[in-house]
């Protein structure tokens, strides 16, 4: 494959964000840098959303109709195109409403494993308890971390993790005592929502299946930003949410090795996930839909469908490129404004377009409010990972994202923001 | 009326007609298979002699398309060497599977073809190939080579 | 109030509905009868949810910059108006990805408050284990019994339920046996998918009451056709999903009663509602942000804001007297036609718009097929409500379904359709 | 620019320079307030003597609205009546919750107008209140009469 790096002509990409167009704060343009929490929608998604349920929309796989049919296609086809995209089979993708719910999924279902173990042997690999480990890590965002908290409370299994260096990188030099013959399940992210972080899969991945754990990864923040082949990661369970990647809200995605899938118990039961149904006790459908209970998310996936080929056509190989020249353009910029600090990799060395960072002597909230003031949409708080804040010392941050969309401009306007910020709270 | 295509005489004939129903003794190999959306199921037994489909009884309920499929089945298989039904049970999916672009041979699936028109309804081709896997599952516990 | 019954405009409603103009089967009219398995969706709908996303798109709850807050008005704005529609407040209306989440939801959480008890005094009144018993009937969706299916079976509890009688109401002759001073939970539709059934809610409600069990409404068919107020009829709990009821995809409704819902543990986890997060343990926020894990169905909520408005300017009250005038037509319509058995209430008494029925000789399956051949869709099968079709002595049935957009050309239609299908298979 | 307005010279001197900051014993009730998105975090103590606030001592770390608000509500309430520093509450919470609509009153809210032009920011309001919540807290805690 030769590498197409041809920059982006990110003006005619723009054209295809109408939000991007609009101004905030009594005129000012807007500069969105929050695409870390959720990315804005080009037409060309709304409009394949719209076009479904203006023209083919009815209950998927359900129905016998002409419309019924349209439909189940429509979804079906997106499940494909969806799956291709990340390198996998479309029967190993699950619909799930977040990745949120997608993690949730995978906990609860190994909890469920125990209640039926002794019924269905296949479920046993799922199975824990006192005495199994769930392994992540300490710069989880949240929803990779208190579904694992929970399992290990309801279970009686008992939760591990792995440090962060002070530089904002896994601390790795003990990943043989962290996840030993006593751990079910290693959960850890792809790359940091707040850091940036990029984490090495290989390792992980090959001590965790030395040892016979589950590998789930939190793919949320690198999906949308670079080309991601789970089946050539070597990863048992991923997660991502379509938000992110120009798609739909109310959307997220699971990916399980299709053996994985076929043996583990449901989670969410309901209608479209049976097999047979008596008053007496119900059997369940082969995957995927045994992970889709009632009405899915079907214009959704639809809109999805339309993300995933738009992020194609763009090239996710470029995407990358692009979002690391403005990565390293606003590390490089900050780094010559004093008095701040980055909280993750200040170099872009396996990095993605998350800068986060604190401005000594203003408190994130309120530099976030001058950034506003100026059009410039940032993130505050703890972004979903206060742990991670607590390790590095910090009780909040604040965040500039980046996307296709964004350029060189938007990175300029940011730093001019910063040093107002600076500039208004009177500090050196 | 493309409802012709689909409901051809051969189907309503093997319909109302079916051919080998009822369960029968002995058998190797029995599969119950459903169709989760509607309920239809199926019950199909298999008696193998050596390599060869010796007898396929069945039971069930369902609608035109999977009894008529089922009927037709039995007069494709029965009497023939296992891997001679699983190229005509490849041929049959293969048909189904076709979204009425496949052509399908007349020496191979004889009576099957008349499926031609189910294939474009795809909702319906749970229907059609619901025996069939019924069969190929028995086969399979009953010891029989798939290939 | 005066009951305002003028009939509805059908035509100018149906110009809102673009799909209604479409034609399928070479060139049929579309007439679209399965709106209890889907509705369809009306142009202001659509129109809303799109204007969100091109104008004042982006994470709500978490950001502070302008979008986000417009995003997080938006949102809640139309929490406050769905609550308002079934008469509870804004605070007790949880969003969820479809009804089935909402059900599933509350049986976890009773599952999870066996685990935290000891912790959580609050918990306690939901913890259920061996000797406590689950009642459903026997006219339940699979998603108001799978769900309770699997708690059991997961707690020790026992599952019990009311039978159905042979015209298709629900058998109550013996309450005080079935709903005992074991029972925690008493789980029931409002409105039966299959037969039309309207269940008499207050019996239920006042035994379940008496003997200090929940009570568990499904909603689902009764919310998008006709006036419900949660809080009149008492229930502790229920659910209703947008899709049904002109709204987008991936978004189901629960309400639970405040001081229910603030004592009830959480389901899913992970961002957004917690109060906070250690490595070595969480807290919870308060309902409703305690049961919304994960980014929200932000434009959905705002979709089925505007599906609300849509049906109160119509008139919940003149929907209902117009599937009633549609209902009675289509069951006099039916019993004329030799050879066919409707399945439920033959009357218009204390029923809705779901007509179920099958045809002498011919397999459900045949006859949709025969009807979608004319343009007329409809659903066959068991509309997830196997267990009821057992107990009726069919494997399935055919189902039309009324809305607000259909009319008597409808059903004169599907009437015909009926007989041709009679025809077509050559049955008397 | 509308930046000003949210933050008045007031605000930004009481940041600066809270007043009655830092936990004091002794106290008869003590709250910890937490802003779940942010991390911002308050501790509020209060002594109360008789019908009377006697004392309100605070720490934590957050943003200059929520130290500067709190900052504020020391001046305003402490050596009052309980009733009357409810009133207060009441005045302060009606404010915050006003978008910018609601005129606050100087004879009641003192330095605590200043916060009119924070209603404006819906994601802020908390913050300005997440003191006075914890005083609210401590004070039922302590047994004081909310009205
Ligand atoms: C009575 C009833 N309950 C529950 C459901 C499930 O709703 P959903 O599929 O939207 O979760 C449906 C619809 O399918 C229904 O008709
Ligand atoms: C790394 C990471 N994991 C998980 C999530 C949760 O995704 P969602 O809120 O779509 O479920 C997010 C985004 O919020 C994220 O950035």
């Amino acid at each position: 494959m030769t590498a197409v790096t041809a920059p982006l002509d990110v003006d005619a990409l723009r054209a295809d964000f109408p939000i991007l167009g609009r101004t905030v704060r009594d005129g000012k343009r807007l500069v969105y840098l929050d695409s870390g929490a959720t990315a804005q929608h080009p037409n060309q998604v709304l409009d394949a959303e719209a076009a479904f349920l203006r023209e083919h929309n009815a209950a998927v796989h359900r129905g016998a109709h002409q419309l019924a049919e349209e439909a189940t296609d429509a979804y079906e086809d997106a499940r494909a195109r969806v799956a291709a995209f990340v390198g996998v089979s479309p029967d190993e993708v699950v619909f799930t409403k977040n990745a949120t719910e997608g993690i949730n999924l995978v906990a609860y279902a190994m909890g469920n494993a125990a209640a039926v173990s002794s019924s269905e042997p296949e479920a046993a690999r799922f199975a824990l308890g006192p005495g199994d480990e769930i392994v992540v890590t300490e710069m989880e965002h949240h929803a990779n971390l208190v579904p694992w908290q929970q399992l290990a409370q309801r279970t009686g299994a008992t939760l591990r993790w792995f440090g962060v260096t002070d530089d904002g990188r896994l601390d790795l030099s003990d990943v043989d005592s962290v996840i030993t013959a006593r751990t079910k399940v290693v959960a850890f992210t792809h790359q940091s929502n707040v850091l940036g972080t990029v984490n090495p899969v290989a390792p992980l991945v090959d001590r965790a299946h030395a040892v016979g754990a589950l590998v789930v990864l939190d793919a949320c923040q690198s999906v949308p930003h670079s080309a991601v082949d789970f089946a050539a990661l070597g990863v048992d369970f991923a997660v991502f949410s379509s938000h992110k990647m120009l798609g739909p809200y109310g959307l997220g995605l699971l990916y399980g090795r299709r053996e994985l899938l076929a043996a583990m118990p449901p989670f969410l039961t309901g209608g479209s996930m049976i097999e047979t149904v008596r008053m007496e006790g119900s059997t369940f459908a082969a995957p995927p839909q045994r992970f889709e209970a009632g009405t899915p998310m079907t214009s959704q996936a639809v809109g999805l469908g339309a993300a995933v080929d738009y992020l194609t056509v763009v090239g996710m190989d470029r995407i990358a490129a692009h979002e690391h020249t403005l990565t390293v353009a606003a590390l490089d910029g900050l780094a010559e404004i004093p008095g701040i600090r980055v909280i993750g990799p200040t170099d872009g060395v396996s990095r993605g377009g998350a800068v986060s960072f604190v401005v000594d002597g203003v408190h994130p909230h309120d530099a976030g409010q001058v950034l506003d003031d100026q059009g410039i949409a940032v993130r505050v708080g703890h972004h979903c990972a206060w742990p991670l804040h607590r390790r590095l010392g910090v009780p909040a941050s604040v965040r500039a994202s980046f996307y296709l969309y964004n350029d060189l401009a938007d990175v300029d306007a940011f730093l001019a923001g910063v040093r107002e910020t600076k500039r208004f709270f009177g500090v050196a | 009326m493309q409802l012709q295509q689909m409901y051809q005489e051969i189907i309503l004939d093997h319909y109302k007609n079916p051919h080998g129903r009822g369960l029968r003794d002995p058998f190797d190999a029995e599969s119950f298979q459903v169709n989760p959306t509607c309920g239809d199921e199926v019950t199909l037994r298999v008696r193998l002699d050596g390599d060869t489909v010796a007898d396929v009884s069945y039971d069930g309920q369902g609608c035109s398309i999977s009894q008529a499929s089922t009927s037709v089945l039995t007069d494709l298989v029965v009497g023939r060497p296992v891997v001679e039904a699983f190229g005509k049970f490849d041929a049959f999916v293969e048909l189904m599977h076709g979204r009425g672009t496949v052509e399908p041979d007349e020496d191979v699936l004889e009576d099957g073809i008349a499926f031609a028109g189910v294939a474009k309804y795809p909702a319906r081709v749970k229907c059609a190939l619901l025996g069939w896997m019924a069969f190929k599952d028995a086969v399979a516990k009953a010891g029989g080579e798939q290939r």
